[in-house]
């Protein structure tokens, strides 16, 4: 063990606690996004062209704003929402300065994820319920989104990896981590047994999320 | 020959180097946009010389020595010594230092406190994430009598090696190129001089100013591949692009456009 | 009372403008039952979701109960369209939930009790015998399945107005009889209005009080369904009504030069048809009687709709030429078409 | 020729196995057009796509001319595929193509020359009404359209054998005779085998020469169209043939105590039914002439198919009791089956 | 103009380069994610459980594969992958060297796109295909990509999104870019109109990308 990995050991309190902070950031900033994105995900597509409450201006707007964030590179980002960060958490750095950034950086990528979900479930469905005198609310819920369960797992999927991605790059702020963990140790040090480790331990995040969205998915695939 | 001096000797960009054996191209690796202007003098006068030096940008400070073993560049100008010399050691790198560029001084500021004497009890203090620059951050505070180092700590201390602190500092390490962004959530942090110019922070603000500029470990340098060395053309060139930067004008540079924050150092070394 | 005043639609399309519906005007009266009826590609799909507002007419107006449909604001169209049913042509089923669940859907936010509702569910999956399939999901069953969860799911409601788009296109012949039978109990007992979409003849004659013919986005004809299936007045519609008889077969048969069609001198081949209630005499058994006409029926499709035959038959008479002569004569004064075929 | 042997199939759900076919067996010859009836969920679809190996049976074998279809290759079974057309129950268009497009894709791959190709899809949308449709896409089109767009896709390929499930549930009765025109001339100019499932009796009658009726996965019965519309064996299989003709309906009016029913005293009311090929007497001729009986039809459905009655009729008798007496002798001596219904 | 953009003008050749740089990572990593991604896409889709070629060791294989990938923080792939790609291009820095880890970076992403656009595919038409004798090769390629083209659609757009970000990081092998152009002047330096510049060009980009593939989904969206 130490012979593979010698630097795990004297690293080791440090490496749960970076996997603690990942846990976390991934925790908040996962589910603020994923009602955030999904909000404006149904907000895209009920504003699109023929959709529930088509609205083109509105539609723009909101495509814009998405792009307009899409468009910032994360580190820049970071900088930019701190005056925000500071306003609701008090504080820019630390675990809690990493969360807005985080959020504002998931949340537009989940918003297109969750448009592009949505838009798979059949017209036909939509028709049903509106002639069923369903709300748009209702039609919103009832059918959209229960209908699109799996192809939302799915992008919850690719979001939640995508944010540990983003993960690793808020280390910037203080943030820690698995992902700064792996940079400042493995990568500057060139310690290449924490790399690993740290690898290692993301695959296996990623693979318990995944598996639990295949488990998801396969639930709530009917054909 | 002759010929080659006219138009494009004058287009420093992207001549090749195999247009002549007096125009050659030499690729220096550097880290931030600030490199270029102090390195401008030196550019200018080499292309003079018949060399066109070409800089490569690196965002990470591990690539531009990955960059230099392999061949990718010829010199690279971003460490000092103390980062070599790990980086040498860990990944077996055969390049060395061929001369002094400069040092960045790394202040201590504050947002909140004028002095160093007003930090509370448990203050927060942050300093770069990175290695070059964290473990002089740490002498820094040490030099300043805020914490005390373990004197068996390496070169390059981290977090761990701190052994007491007076007032129960915190040590905050975040990128160095957020530090100024961050200032007003940290009691004081330690900032590298060329981000403290460009956010605005002035030497005179800071709370405290670094005293050791004179420990040659923290001079940044100019290195190169040693394989390189043996070769006396490549030597040659590469002694030139040295003296090409230790010129007055480069000074000129520091002392004009960054206000102190770039001292020239070990030019004579 | 439904009124569909002056409806139009047409779709744009790449290879021009489709007119699905053009100047379409029917009134629906009160728990009646309305058939819709027409070729392929007529409207009727178009005319229905007029309706209930999921198509938009480009002109005309639909008048539910005197109401404007097209004019009300979102909430009040919701809650109009929660009182109209709607078996859809293409099912729309839930993927995702259970057939239960499925037909569980129009009943949120009604005023039932949960226990209410479950009852009103099962009882619903009873009668179109899909009790155990109520926890399947739509991809396990079979088309007829399928249709039937439809029903369940838009009677389950108990709406006023149902709309079916070919409601038992998918069932046997003998599941459809069941579904007729409880479109006619819910029509009668909850007094329900019902648009029915058919391309089944016996559907419109076994249930509709009024019909509709539609063709080219064109109502060509609206009446009782008596009237139309006695005298029908367009071309189309006696197209449409001969093929639900056989009566019509012999056209093919004489085309064909099939053997029945082979007559001896004596013999002519002649069709009948009823045109009005009152004829309940028994012709054949004058000709027989009166003329000692010997009569063989090839073909025949007679039934009696409220006490009076409909349809009518293909038969051979044989008998000497007078004795043909005069049956022809009175049998035509007895307000029968006649409609002789061939004589050598 | 189309064996299928011992062929089983059950699915596993949730709530319990669905036993689809238990121990189906039953032969289609060549060129033959067979028709597939049953209830709904009875199975025939998915008996139909074991044939194309949609669905890999549990048991039993497919054999193909011989072949068993279940143990061949992956590139054999695209090879017999190729040769074997399928219309889908809920037709499967590709959307994102148009009909023209639709038509063709079975045809990638094909020996035939790009114009040739072209020619072949325009031919088949003629001869499905759809030329004007040939831009569109699926989902402009209507029910029906889409439904005859599927079979001109079915078609096009020429294959040896045309499975359709339900192939003209979607159409209205005009339309769906010219398919069943078109179904019958590709058997017969091109040889193809159809084998058809479909809830509409007159489609078995009018073109099915051998036909099967499963109940449950089981088939109960199979063989000869006539044999089987003659003289069913099973009750399902009589209960199916009921509902083609309007002969039962009387048993509801007896119910109902319509007016019609309401006998005077020397009236009896009598069903006949034809049982073989043989009787081609004017029974009702003899019947009044001999024993000076008086006919009234109040329902009657018959046809002939293949030189032969088939069908039957329900008819009141008028007369003296001794003359009712021997009609009712007479009638059953000429082997047709007599059901007196009521008589005072 | 030179008061509100102080920094521009001086940098403006420089920012011409970047801006170049970026194109040419766009097209280049970005077209070869896009035939790479679409390959692991559809194998996948097919060796999914009910897939053309059913086969739960290969899928198994190859999701962890995108996983393991897709587990890597950026930073880290960068050097990692630095001996391929002097292997393959002859040298690991500048936009040559940084082609190689983007396309690394992006496959693993993209395929999870393809894969979840390609499973919104209605299994009756794959089963029609089938029927019709098609070879899987032909139901991959005449339903599998025919019938998403919209979902796809959507999935590179995102991609491409994902990859202007990535492209960002990409600097620290001196690709150069936008991305890294903007944190070398705007953030590092704090030239504010320089990262507005970024931005705003990004943001012309991505809308750029966004209403390009609007119309593909547009004109392959049939309800
Ligand atoms: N969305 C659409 N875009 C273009 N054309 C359409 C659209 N919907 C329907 N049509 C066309 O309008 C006409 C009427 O269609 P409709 O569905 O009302 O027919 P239908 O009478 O219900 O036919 P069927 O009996 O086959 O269901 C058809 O020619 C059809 O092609
Ligand atoms: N995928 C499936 N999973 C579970 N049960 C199924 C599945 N497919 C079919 N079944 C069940 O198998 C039985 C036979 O279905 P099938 O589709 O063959 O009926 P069918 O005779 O074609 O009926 P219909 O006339 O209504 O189309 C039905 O009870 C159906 O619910
Ligand atoms: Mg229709
Ligand atoms: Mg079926």
């Amino acid at each position: 063990m130490s012979e593979w990995f010698p630097n795990v050991q004297g690293l080791w309190s440090e490496f749960i606690t970076a996997f603690q902070q990942t846990c976390i950031m991934l925790v908040w900033s996962g589910s603020i996004s994923f009602l955030g994105g999904l909000i404006l995900g149904i907000a895209l597509v009920i504003t699109a062209p023929k959709g529930l409450c088509e609205n083109r201006t509105v539609h723009q707007i909101l495509g814009f704003v998405v792009n307009l964030f899409r468009s910032i590179p994360f580190i820049i980002l970071l900088t930019w929402v701190m005056p925000v960060t500071r306003l609701i958490m008090g504080t820019a750095i630390n675990l809690e300065g990493a969360i807005v950034p985080l959020i504002f950086g998931t949340i537009p990528f989940f918003s297109r994820q969750v448009e592009s979900a949505l838009s798979s479930v059949p017209y036909g469905l939509i028709e049903a319920a509106r002639a069923m005198g369903d709300s748009n609310w209702q039609v919103i819920f009832r059918v959209y989104l229960k209908e699109s369960i799996a192809p939302l797992a799915r992008a919850v999927t690719i979001t939640l990896v995508s944010l540990l991605g983003l993960t690793a790059m808020a280390g910037a702020v203080g943030s820690g981590g698995l992902g700064d963990f792996a940079i400042r140790y493995g990568h500057d040090r060139n310690m290449q047994d924490i790399t690993w480790l740290v690898v290692i331990s993301i695959v296996i995040l990623v693979c318990i999320i995944e598996v639990a969205s295949q488990i998801i998915i396969r639930r709530h695939t009917y054909e | 020959g002759c010929s080659s001096k006219t138009d494009s000797s004058q287009n420093t960009a992207d001549v090749k180097s195999d247009e002549g054996s007096e125009q050659s191209t030499i690729k220096l690796g550097v880290t931030g946009a600030i490199y270029e202007d102090i390195w401008q003098p030196a550019k200018d006068k080499l292309a003079d010389d018949g060399i066109n030096l070409k800089f490569v940008q690196f965002s990470d400070f591990s690539t531009p020595n990955n960059a230099l073993n392999s061949g990718d560049i010829d010199l690279n100008a971003f460490q000092h010594e103390i980062y070599l010399n790990t980086e040498k050691e860990s990944q077996g790198y055969e390049i060395e230092p061929i001369g002094y560029t400069f040092i960045i001084p790394l202040n201590i500021y504050s947002s909140k406190y004028k002095s160093l004497e007003e930090l509370p009890e448990n203050a927060v203090i942050a300093i770069p994430d990175d290695l070059t620059n964290g473990g002089r951050a740490l002498k820094v505070l040490d030099e300043a009598g805020l914490i005390e180092l373990d004197e068996n700590a390496d070169f390059s201390p981290t977090v761990k090696d701190i052994k007491s602190s007076d007032k129960n500092i915190q040590i905050k390490e975040l990128k160095a190129n957020t530090l100024p962004s961050a200032l007003p959530d940290v009691d004081a942090a330690v900032i590298t001089g060329n981000f403290a110019l460009d956010y605005g922070l002035k030497t005179e603000e800071a709370i405290y100013k670094d005293q050791s500029l004179d420990q040659p470990e923290y001079w940044c340098l100019i290195a190169a591949r040693s394989e390189d060395l043996k070769d006396p053309d490549k030597k040659a060139a590469y002694e030139e692009v040295v003296e090409a930067f230790q010129q007055p004008e480069t000074e000129d540079v520091f002392n004009n456009d960054f206000g102190g924050y770039f001292i020239a150092e070990g030019w004579n070394e | 009372m439904i009124e569909l005043q002056n409806i139009s639609k047409t779709f744009s399309t790449k290879s021009g403008d489709v007119r699905a519906l053009q100047n379409v005007s029917l009134q629906i009266e009160d728990r009646d039952i309305f058939g819709i009826i027409g070729f392929s590609g007529a409207g009727k799909s178009t005319l229905v979701r007029c309706i209930n507002q999921l198509e938009k007419p480009d002109q005309g107006k639909v008048l539910i109960n005197g109401q404007n449909i097209l004019s009300l604001k979102n909430r009040e169209l919701r809650k109009a369209r929660k009182k109209i049913g709607m078996i859809f042509q293409s099912f729309n089923l839930m993927p995702s939930r259970t057939i239960a669940q499925n037909v569980a859907y129009p009943l949120k936010g009604s005023q039932l009790s949960a226990q209410e509702k479950e009852e009103r569910v099962k009882s619903m999956l009873q009668l179109v015998e899909l009790e155990d399939k109520a926890d399947a999901r739509p991809h396990q069953l079979s088309g007829g399945q399928k249709q039937r969860a439809a029903i369940a799911r838009a009677l389950v409601s108990h709406p006023d107005i149902l709309l079916c788009d070919e409601a038992t296109s998918a069932l046997d012949p003998i599941t459809t009889r069941g579904i007729l039978k409880l479109l006619r109990k819910v029509n009668e007992e909850l007094g329900i209005t019902l648009v029915i979409i058919t391309h089944q003849m016996e559907v419109v004659k076994e249930i509709c009080r009024h019909a509709a013919i539609m063709e080219n986005g064109i109502c060509i004809e609206s009446g009782e369904t008596f009237d139309i299936f006695s005298s029908p007045k367009h071309e189309v519609t006696r197209r449409f009504l001969n093929t639900a008889t056989n009566l019509q077969k012999i056209d093919e048969l004489i085309e064909e030069n099939a053997e029945l069609t082979k007559l001896s001198d004596d013999e002519i081949l002649v069709r009948l048809t009823f045109t009005n209630k009152e004829t309940t005499q028994p012709l054949l058994y004058e000709l027989t009687k009166r003329f000692d006409c010997c009569v063989n029926i090839a073909f025949a499709d007679i039934e009696y709709v409220q006490g009076s035959p409909i349809g009518g038959s293909v038969v051979i008479l044989k008998g000497d030429p007078e004795a043909l002569e005069k049956s022809l004569k009175f049998l035509e004064e007895s307000s029968i078409r006649v409609e002789v075929l061939s004589h050598v």
